[in-house]
């Protein structure tokens, strides 16, 4: 799926090291399991959690410095090799049920201080490394060349693969990396890259943008690990970018089926639903009304006119392109008499029932036509060509009852006149 | 004379309401607790409740930072 | 076309007039929406085609025109400026038309009007029975102008108000002009359109924000049509009312929400904002002055509801059409929270007249005194769309106060086929069925209120004898259970449970207390919807009870529907004195239910029938009788 | 709806009784006050109210007129005479109850609705439609507007128009976009939406999510009226920290700035942020403040002319303007962006530029050492000239990037004269550039931010407000107190991958009204609903205590672990002297009444004394001052006076292990 330009730089990538790992289930928001990588050796490897860790240093920053702990010596400064980088999300984090819970807690030597920095992101990069089956990250070490440090939930595989062509700078490498691994354009928002950029290689106020997927704009979006200097560590050790990718488990959502549901619901997909061609001509048809969401009734009648019926390709296209919510689109589509969600015949027989046309005698019309085209009100005949339905006012009113056939209305229709309008419709469909 | 926080001192004048003395300290921010005499105030009688002379006000701000 | 200034609509007009006057024969064709479906374009093009081979188009011309309102003997044509008018023309009846009348001055006899009831023929437009009650002003350009011209429209006094409204440059005066003309919404509601505009204009300039002007032309009301045919007839009224609606409230963007069910006024309703557009009647420094205004078009999708102001306001804002709470008024916070002024077309076409004639003028018309208050009376005229079971069915304008006889029998020309007037149903489903008793009362706001019904967008539909009312309260009730947007639980419920009910008296299974049941759920249901759809979805129902109580006790106790309408309850029979034998019946039945030999009595066997109706249709001696 | 503040009272009666009600106010909450419990089913107390059940109908008496209303969203605008008893109102009440027993006869929040309003009769309103179900949706709404009002993701919608009406996702199928917040099933009265809870495996995902959503009703009900984070985020404080003259101006040397109304959030939400987006930076976060600039065409460097979405402005971003004296949001816009793409701190970019401007514009740079930029305040392509060497790594933006400390050293050789000068003007501690607070005029605050361990970032202590404007902390003691307790409490949310700005960025509509001001200010619901959080995670209950142990154990390992670096003595804690008074004379006289009269008010003579004297007289006063809060903080945290965790202390919190007591047994 990813465009030639992403497509060049993955087969540029070098695979140096890989580590397939267990998958594990979090309990109690733990995974009890670190993950270490050692860019020195291109070693990683996973530590384990002690209940003592848990019990005095909670997750988080209380993780994080404890893992530096281990890792460093009095002497150790912000570019000596085991200058770890920590990254712990916390054992609340990844929670959607409560606001704010999304944030992952980042550590290193510091540049400018020479102390310990911590710095406190949100972002999607957290959440799905935990969820990967981890507590912390901790890297140590330098790579030889720059490098990406690829999280793979739904492979349960880590690898570190050289990157030399992708951009440093980080609104780029947020669009590349998704670009490059996303199955389609919805597993894009399942990709959370981390990156520094250019500045970070040269200063010591250097940062690590966490991005996250904004589907709505089809755009990354960055959260800042901002102070201390912790992108020119990142970048120090020739990290390029820290990617995490989940199986985003959708969320087992249900509602009772309501009694009326069926008459909102697509009998069957169409075939050529959501086809390229289909998606180019709804694009056409929003910009004719210049996407403006005001006009998305009107776009949806022409979309109506052209394919008979209101397909999902064109909720999603005309969301994506009016920002209207599809809930709302999908409930004009169900709203508003002239939409259906399944295709209409060819042509629309439409028998008047205004209240004159009901005086002078419309449904048994109605009934005559659904006799001779053995079709319910409402309904499509098997061969697609007929579909009868039952309006509410054609305002021809005086010469009531009134059919029309596709375009041609008919006024003073009597019950034995019905063969002979749809002969004549049937002639005119030959003859042009 | 009023004395707000325990510590700034404010001219009195007739008919002085608890919105004037947030308009004196330029006191704008929208999360505050106000208290009179250690009645606390709703927002809503801010420009309604009237101030005694020699009143005690406190004006506290709930705001703890970005 | 250039932008044109405030003379150009002085010489446009004049030159305009001088063509017309060059014509010795303007011959009229009616091309609105029911004359179109049975022929009206083809004929006018066929007059012109014979004109040109005879050599008489230098002095004679065929125009297409609007929508005439006789509908009942389209296609029509009116030569003028003579006015004979010549019904239910054929395009075999081209040729003879300008041989005899063009060429010869010889009037074609056979295709002049032949009054029902008197069986009086009569030459002249003006003395037809059908126009002669009638009062023009929203359709005061009916049958006389191009609709897709707009130097017609010029010609016959167009814009002519709004280069006053321009030259007065008072926008107050002319808000006042309209609240002391008395003119009340045309769309059904009947709230004084001045009064509206004036808060309008105060809540935009209170708040600083700009306000929008708005016409209601999706008149979902079924077996009304005069918005269509306004919009078709003449839709440059519609456009200079709203014009100087938004010159008085100080708007700089309007809007026309039309129905999906209109493709023809909406051809011609674009074609006239193309042309006002070109003539910098819309757009930028209209007239050289610096009000600026311009028209868009929405297009209803088919909602009914979406008839309520705040539905349609939702609908032009793409969301689905569900009202809102109306105790924050739309003139306040209407489309996009702006302060919105809503009118209906016929409200909107009323406006050039009253500004060109005056406020007085206007109110000298209709009934009641609104000098003092504008809710005091019904002032100027009604379009009416008279259609059902009546001999000439069409658009009726008439003054206010015109009562239901002289509308029905007079105008109307009675009740064809010698069957008797059993019921009038007047204000679409927000409305009610009027009896004979009441024909006498005068047509206006108040009156059809007090009568339980209500005056709608101005349908009136006229019911002989072979009506069930139960029927008709059905029909209305099946009909608002469709179109309810079922928000709200009184409306959604209510409505559903009432059509059950209803189905249940019909299909013969009523019984004790289903009236009262009615009648309770009723008052709920007005009282307690949110919008008017729901508010008075109830009216046909409680004016059936009202005033046919005994059909619904018949429905339910002895199972009868004498307006023979209800199918379980009725029985197809063939009269042996009338019948012949001539099997005509028995072909086209569906379920081969009627037996009978050449020349024998036919019988329909009552298990089979299945009561569609297509023998009764079939049989040229009315022996097929339902009892 | 206007501010609250700005509306008045207007007395209504109901049922006779008196109630004084908010103006614009909906009916039912005067009703609720008169102690009236009408039946309701589609009203939700933190919801639009929608009125489409029509249960809440009241007679109301206006203007002489007489009609019958919804109370849940009639807008109280005039006196009012309410009467929720009459007998028409008790019928429709009946009836309308009657119509959901027909259609819902086994759901038990119809029921009880039926039995308050009389309605017995569940044949009456029987028809097709009818749903035995007792989990059935009753169309209340409730779910669809949570979607949109907690959460603004606006996935939940209707479905066909009338009697066919039914709530569901498009086609009936899972949206891949729902977040799982939950928030439907948490506001449906019959339970009819299931969703299972995420992937931690939490103890009691319902207590996570009952507390969680309280926040959520806040957010959704309150924030227009707070700080409008879903409209402008932290960027809503710009306007408050110049009106309380707060705001770094021109490198901390003032606190306001008659330009700011040009950059401030009303010009952001105008002009800047898109409007009506959910910006929530992980799922389900009600709060969403991470606001973004779309399509922004950048005007300098190596992507000019691109359109471009920018994070931000947050706060501190701006603020960092109106310190490197620039208040064009423009410019603020394009540096964030610069910031970002190149891995930049903003914060310590601007503090550093501002100190650089100030030396610019003192003299003691000139061109040749910018190489050739001219860099006084408010020189906004220059600075942004320097971003982008700082990108490519060359000339003047390759020092400009070492930081402030650098800088300092080099330039103070440089110009031996004004090295006390450059000193005292250098906005970092520890190496660190300081966060964008003006602290001088709180000791609490100086305090906060040059004891924070890792260096001069607020989150660790926000103390201005209560110092300076609140007088809450007006002792030693209480400056000691605060010092312990905020750097705990703050830092807590860290160890929980939690955001801080939700604790206390809004807060419960009764908090200042339930709490006295002391306890207000901690918003202790927000507390509670942490505890219940942690408890339904992990099982664990939580108290102040507890958490703040749980924090204090973090907070003196990274005290411990910066001693171990050489780092964490006493001579690093001093604050430069522009964060703690006024370096120069103009500063002094910008508030020369208050700085008199604290001279006078603490016994020191300052008659006839020249400004500059006067400055001098300041600054030793105010060190002495925060040399006292620094011992009363240092011992109120059980740590020794040169700030080195003791070993009971360590004992106390249950961390003295053999490796951290090894790093300061010799130092006690």
């Amino acid at each position: 799926m990813p465009n030639e330009h992403a497509m060049k730089m993955l087969s540029a990538h070098k695979l140096i090291a890989e580590f397939t790992y267990e998958p594990v289930e979090l309990v109690k928001g733990y995974a009890d399991r670190i993950l270490r990588i050692d860019l020195d050796k291109n070693e990683i490897k996973t530590l384990p959690v002690t209940q003592q860790m848990k019990d005095l240093w909670i997750g988080g920053k209380g993780f994080d410095l404890w893992l530096t702990f281990q890792e460093i010596n009095k002497n150790t400064k912000w570019d000596s090799n085991n200058n770890p980088i920590c990254f712990s999300p916390g054992p609340l984090c990844g929670t959607a049920t409560f606001p704010g819970a999304g944030k992952t807690l980042v550590t290193a030597i510091s540049p400018l201080t020479g102390t310990i920095i911590d710095s406190n992101v949100g972002g999607y990069f957290g959440p799905y490394f935990k969820f990967a089956g981890f507590d912390s990250l901790v890297v140590v070490g330098k790579a030889k060349e720059d490098v990406i440090i690829f999280i793979d939930k739904t492979h349960n595989r880590i690898t570190i693969e050289t990157a030399p062509l992708e951009s440093v700078d980080a609104h780029l490498i947020s669009e590349e990396i998704p670009e490059m691994y996303a199955d389609n354009e919805l597993d894009k928002r399942n990709i959370a890259v981390v990156s520094a950029g250019r500045g970070a290689e040269h200063t010591k106020m250097g940062l690590l943008n966490f991005s996250f997927w904004d589907w709505r704009r089809d755009l990354p979006r960055l959260k800042q690990a901002g102070r201390g200097g912790i992108g020119t560590v990142f970048r120090d050790k020739k990290i390029k970018a820290i990617v995490a990718r989940n199986a985003q488990v959708d969320p087992s959502w249900t509602i009772e089926e309501s009694k009326t549901a069926n008459y909102t619901r697509p009998l069957e997909v169409s075939k050529d639903c959501c086809s390229h061609s289909q998606v180019d001509e709804i694009t056409k048809i929003a910009n004719k009304w210049e996407n403006n969401p005001e006009y998305v009734i009107e776009m949806m009648q022409d979309i109506q006119q052209r394919f008979r019926h209101i397909p999902e390709s064109a909720i999603d296209t005309l969301n994506k392109i009016t920002k209207t919510p599809k809930a709302h689109l999908y409930q004009i589509a169900t709203f508003y008499k002239s939409f259906s969600l399944d295709q209409k015949g060819e042509k629309t027989i439409q028998v008047c029932m205004g209240t004159a046309c009901h005086v002078k005698g419309a449904e048994k019309l109605l009934d005559n036509f659904e006799r001779i085209l053995k079709v319910k009100s409402g309904g499509t005949t098997v061969d697609k060509k007929y579909t009868l339905e039952a309006v509410a006012c054609l305002g021809a009113c005086s010469i009531a009852p009134v059919v029309k056939i596709g375009e041609e209305v008919f006024g003073n229709v009597q019950v034995k006149d019905c063969e002979k309008l749809l002969a004549k419709s049937e002639a005119k469909v030959e003859g042009k | 004379m009023i004395l707000v926080n325990d510590r700034d001192q404010l001219e009195w004048h007739e008919g002085m309401t608890v919105q004037d003395i947030l308009d004196e300290m330029n006191y704008t921010y929208s999360m505050i607790v106000v208290g009179l005499n250690e009645q606390i105030i709703h927002e809503v009688d801010y420009h309604t409740t009237l101030v005694e002379d020699n009143s005690k006000v406190t004006v506290f701000h709930l705001a703890h930072g970005g | 076309m250039k932008r044109i200034s405030k003379e150009d609509i002085v010489n446009i007009s004049k030159r305009q007039n001088d063509e017309f006057n060059k014509y010795k024969n303007m011959l009229m064709v009616c091309t609105g929406t029911g004359c179109v479906s049975t022929g009206g374009i083809s004929i006018r093009d066929k007059f012109n085609e014979v004109l040109k081979n005879k050599g008489l188009d230098s002095e004679n011309i065929a125009i297409g025109t609007g929508c005439n309102g006789f509908c009942a003997v389209g296609p029509i044509v009116v030569v003028q400026p003579e006015g004979v008018f010549y019904q239910r023309v054929s395009l075999d009846d081209v040729e003879e038309i300008v041989e005899s009348h063009v060429k010869n001055g010889k009037i074609v006899e056979r295709l002049l009007h032949k009054n029902p009831v008197s069986g009086a023929i009569n030459e002249k437009i003006d003395n037809i029975g059908f126009f002669t009650k009638q009062q023009l002003i929203a359709l005061r350009n009916k049958g006389l102008i191009d609709p897709e011209n707009i130097d017609h429209y010029i010609a016959r006094d167009g814009y002519k108000a709004l280069k006053k409204v321009l030259e007065e440059n008072n926008p107050e005066k002319v808000v006042n002009d309209i609240i002391a003309s008395g003119i009340r919404g045309r769309g059904g509601g009947g709230f004084p359109a001045g009064v509206k505009w004036e808060s309008g204009r105060k809540a935009a300039i209170k708040r600083n924000e700009e306000i929008f002007v708005v016409c209601n032309a999706d008149e979902g009301d079924p077996g009304a049509y005069m918005d269509r045919s306004i919009i078709e007839t003449d839709p440059h009224a519609v456009i200079e009312g709203m014009l100087i609606g938004a010159y008085a409230v100080g708007s700089r963007e309007g809007y026309i929400y039309i129905r999906k069910e209109y493709p023809l006024a909406l051809d011609r309703l674009n074609v006239a904002i193309k042309q006002a557009r070109e003539y910098g009647l819309l757009g930028e420094n209209i007239l050289g002055t610096d009000f600026s205004f311009d028209i868009h078009v929405h297009r209803g999708a088919g909602a009914f509801v979406c008839g309520e102001s705040s539905a349609l306001m939702q609908s032009m804002s793409g969301k689905a059409g569900e009202p809102r709470a109306k105790y924050v008024r739309s003139v306040e916070y209407g489309f996009r929270d702006k302060p919105t002024v809503l009118n209906n077309v016929e409200t909107w076409a009323n406006i050039p007249a009253i500004i060109d004639k005056g406020a007085e003028w206007f109110a000298s018309i209709g009934t009641g005194d609104v000098s003092k208050n504008p809710w005091g009376g019904s002032s100027g005229t009604k379009v009416f769309s008279l259609v059902g079971d009546i001999t000439n069915t069409g658009l009726v304008e008439v003054p206010m106060g015109i009562t239901l006889r002289e509308i029905i029998f007079e105008v109307g020309g009675g009740i064809p086929n010698g069957k008797k007037f059993k019921a009038i149903q007047t204000g679409g489903p927000s409305g009610g069925c009027i009896p004979e008793s009441l024909l006498d009362m005068k047509v206006d706001f108040d009156s059809l209120s007090e009568a339980g019904s209500m005056m709608g967008s101005g349908g009136m539909i006229v019911m002989d004898e072979n009506t069930c009312m139960v029927d008709i309260a059905r029909y209305f009730t099946n009909f608002l259970v469709e179109e309810s947007c079922g928000k709200c639980t009184p409306c959604r419920e209510g409505l559903y449970a009432m059509k059950q009910t209803l189905d249940r008296i019909c299909n013969g299974e009523g019984k004790e207390g289903d009236i009262e049941f009615l009648e309770e759920m009723s008052e709920t249901i007005i009282d307690t919807s949110l919008c008017q759809l729901g508010g008075s979805a109830p009216n046909p129902v409680l004016s059936t009870i009202r005033y046919f109580r005994h059909e619904y006790e018949q429905h339910i106790k002895e199972k009868k529907c004498v307006g023979g309408i209800c199918k379980s309850l009725i029985q197809y029979k063939i009269n042996e004195e009338k019948c012949i034998g001539c099997t005509a019946c028995a072909r086209p039945c569906p379920v081969n239910a009627i037996t009978g030999s050449v020349k024998k009595l036919h019988i329909i066997d009552q298990d089979i029938c299945i009561k569609c109706g297509i023998c009764r249709e079939a049989c040229k001696f009315d022996a097929v009788e339902v009892f | 709806m206007a501010l609250l503040n700005k509306s008045k009272r207007i007395d209504i009666s109901v049922n006779g009784v008196k109630i004084s009600a908010i103006e614009n106010s909906n009916l039912i909450d005067s009703i609720k006050e008169a102690g009236i419990d009408l039946p309701t089913l589609c009203y939700h107390k933190d919801l639009t109210p929608n009125g489409s059940c029509r249960l809440c109908m009241v007679e109301v008496e206006e203007r002489g007129k007489k009609k019958l209303v919804t109370a849940c969203n009639y807008p109280v605008r005039a006196e009012l005479n309410v009467n929720t008893e009459t007998e028409k109102v008790k019928r429709h009440r009946k009836n309308l109850a009657e119509m959901y027993l027909g259609r819902w006869p086994n759901v038990p929040v119809i029921q009880e609705i039926a039995e308050k309003c009389g309605a017995v009769d569940k044949e009456k309103y029987k028809s097709d439609l009818t749903d035995e179900n007792p989990k059935a949706c009753i169309l209340c709404t409730h779910c669809v507007r949570a979607c949109d009002e907690f959460i603004q993701e606006k996935i939940l919608g209707f479905a066909g128009r009338g009697y066919k009406r039914n709530v569901n996702m498009p086609f009936q199928k899972v949206d891949p976009h729902c977040v799982g917040c939950s928030s439907c099933a948490f506001v449906c009265p019959t339970g009819a939406i299931s969703i299972d809870d995420n992937l931690n495996h939490p103890v009691n995902p319902e207590m996570i999510r009952d507390h969680g959503m309280k926040v959520n009703a806040e957010m959704a009900t309150l924030d227009p009226y707070q700080c409008r984070m879903r409209e402008v985020g932290t960027a809503n404080i710009v306007e408050v920290m110049d009106a309380y003259d707060l705001l770094p101006v021109m490198n901390y040397k003032y606190g306001q700035h008659k330009d700011t109304p040009k950059m401030d959030s009303k010009v952001m939400k105008a002009k800047y942020f898109t409007q009506g987006h959910p910006d929530q930076c992980w799922h389900g976060c009600s709060m969403a403040c991470a606001k973004a600039v779309e399509h922004f065409e950048l005007k300098t460097g190596p992507y000019k002319g691109d359109k471009v979405i920018v994070d931000g402005p947050e706060y501190e971003t701006a603020a960092g303007g109106s310190n490197m004296g620039c208040f064009d949001l423009d410019f603020i816009v394009e540096y964030n962006f610069y910031c970002d793409t190149y891995g930049l701190d903003t914060i310590s970019y601007a503090t550093c530029m501002a100190f650089v401007m100030e030396c610019y514009e003192n003299g003691i740079i000139t061109k040749e050492d910018t190489g050739g930029l001219h860099l006084p305040f408010g020189a906004t392509n220059d600075a942004l000239e320097v971003l982008h060497q700082m990108a490519r790594g060359e000339g003047f933006g390759l020092e400009f990037g070492q930081g402030i400390k650098y800088l300092k050293e080099k330039w103070a050789k440089k110009c031996p004269e004004k090295a006390q000068f450059i000193r005292d003007i250098g906005m970092e501690a520890k190496g660190l550039e300081y966060s964008e607070y003006v602290s001088k005029e709180s000791l609490a605050q100086q305090a906060g931010y040059t004891l924070a361990i890792k260096g001069p970032q607020h989150d660790e202590a926000w103390l201005i407000f209560m110092d300076m404007v609140n007088n809450q902390i007006p002792t030693f003691e209480d400056k000691a107190e605060a010092l312990y307790y905020f750097p705990l409490f703050r830092t807590w949310f860290g160890l929980y991958g939690l955001c801080k700005i939700v604790w206390n960025d809004v807060a419960p509509k009764d908090n200042s009204m339930k709490y006295p001001p002391q306890q207000a200010a901690k918003i202790p619901d927000h507390v509670y609903n942490y505890w219940k959080f942690v408890e339904g995670m992990t099982g664990r209950e939580l108290n102040e205590q507890k958490m703040l142990d749980e924090s204090a154990r973090v907070h003196n390992l990274q005290k411990i672990m910066s001693i171990m670096l050489g780092k964490g003595e006493r001579k690093d804690d001093i604050p430069p002297y522009r964060a703690m008074g006024p370096v120069t004379v103009e500063e002094y006289e910008s508030r020369v009444l208050r700085y008199d009269k604290q001279l006078k008010d603490n016994g020191i003579d300052i008659e006839g004394k020249t400004s500059e004297e006067k400055v001098q007289l300041m600054k030793d006063f105010r060190y002495e001052q925060y040399r006292k809060v620094t011992d009363a903080a240092f011992t109120r945290r059980g740590w020794t006076l040169e700030g080195v965790p003791k070993i009971e202390r360590l004992k106390e919190l249950g961390i003295d292990l053999p490796e951290l007591v090894e790093i300061v047994k010799d130092k006690q």
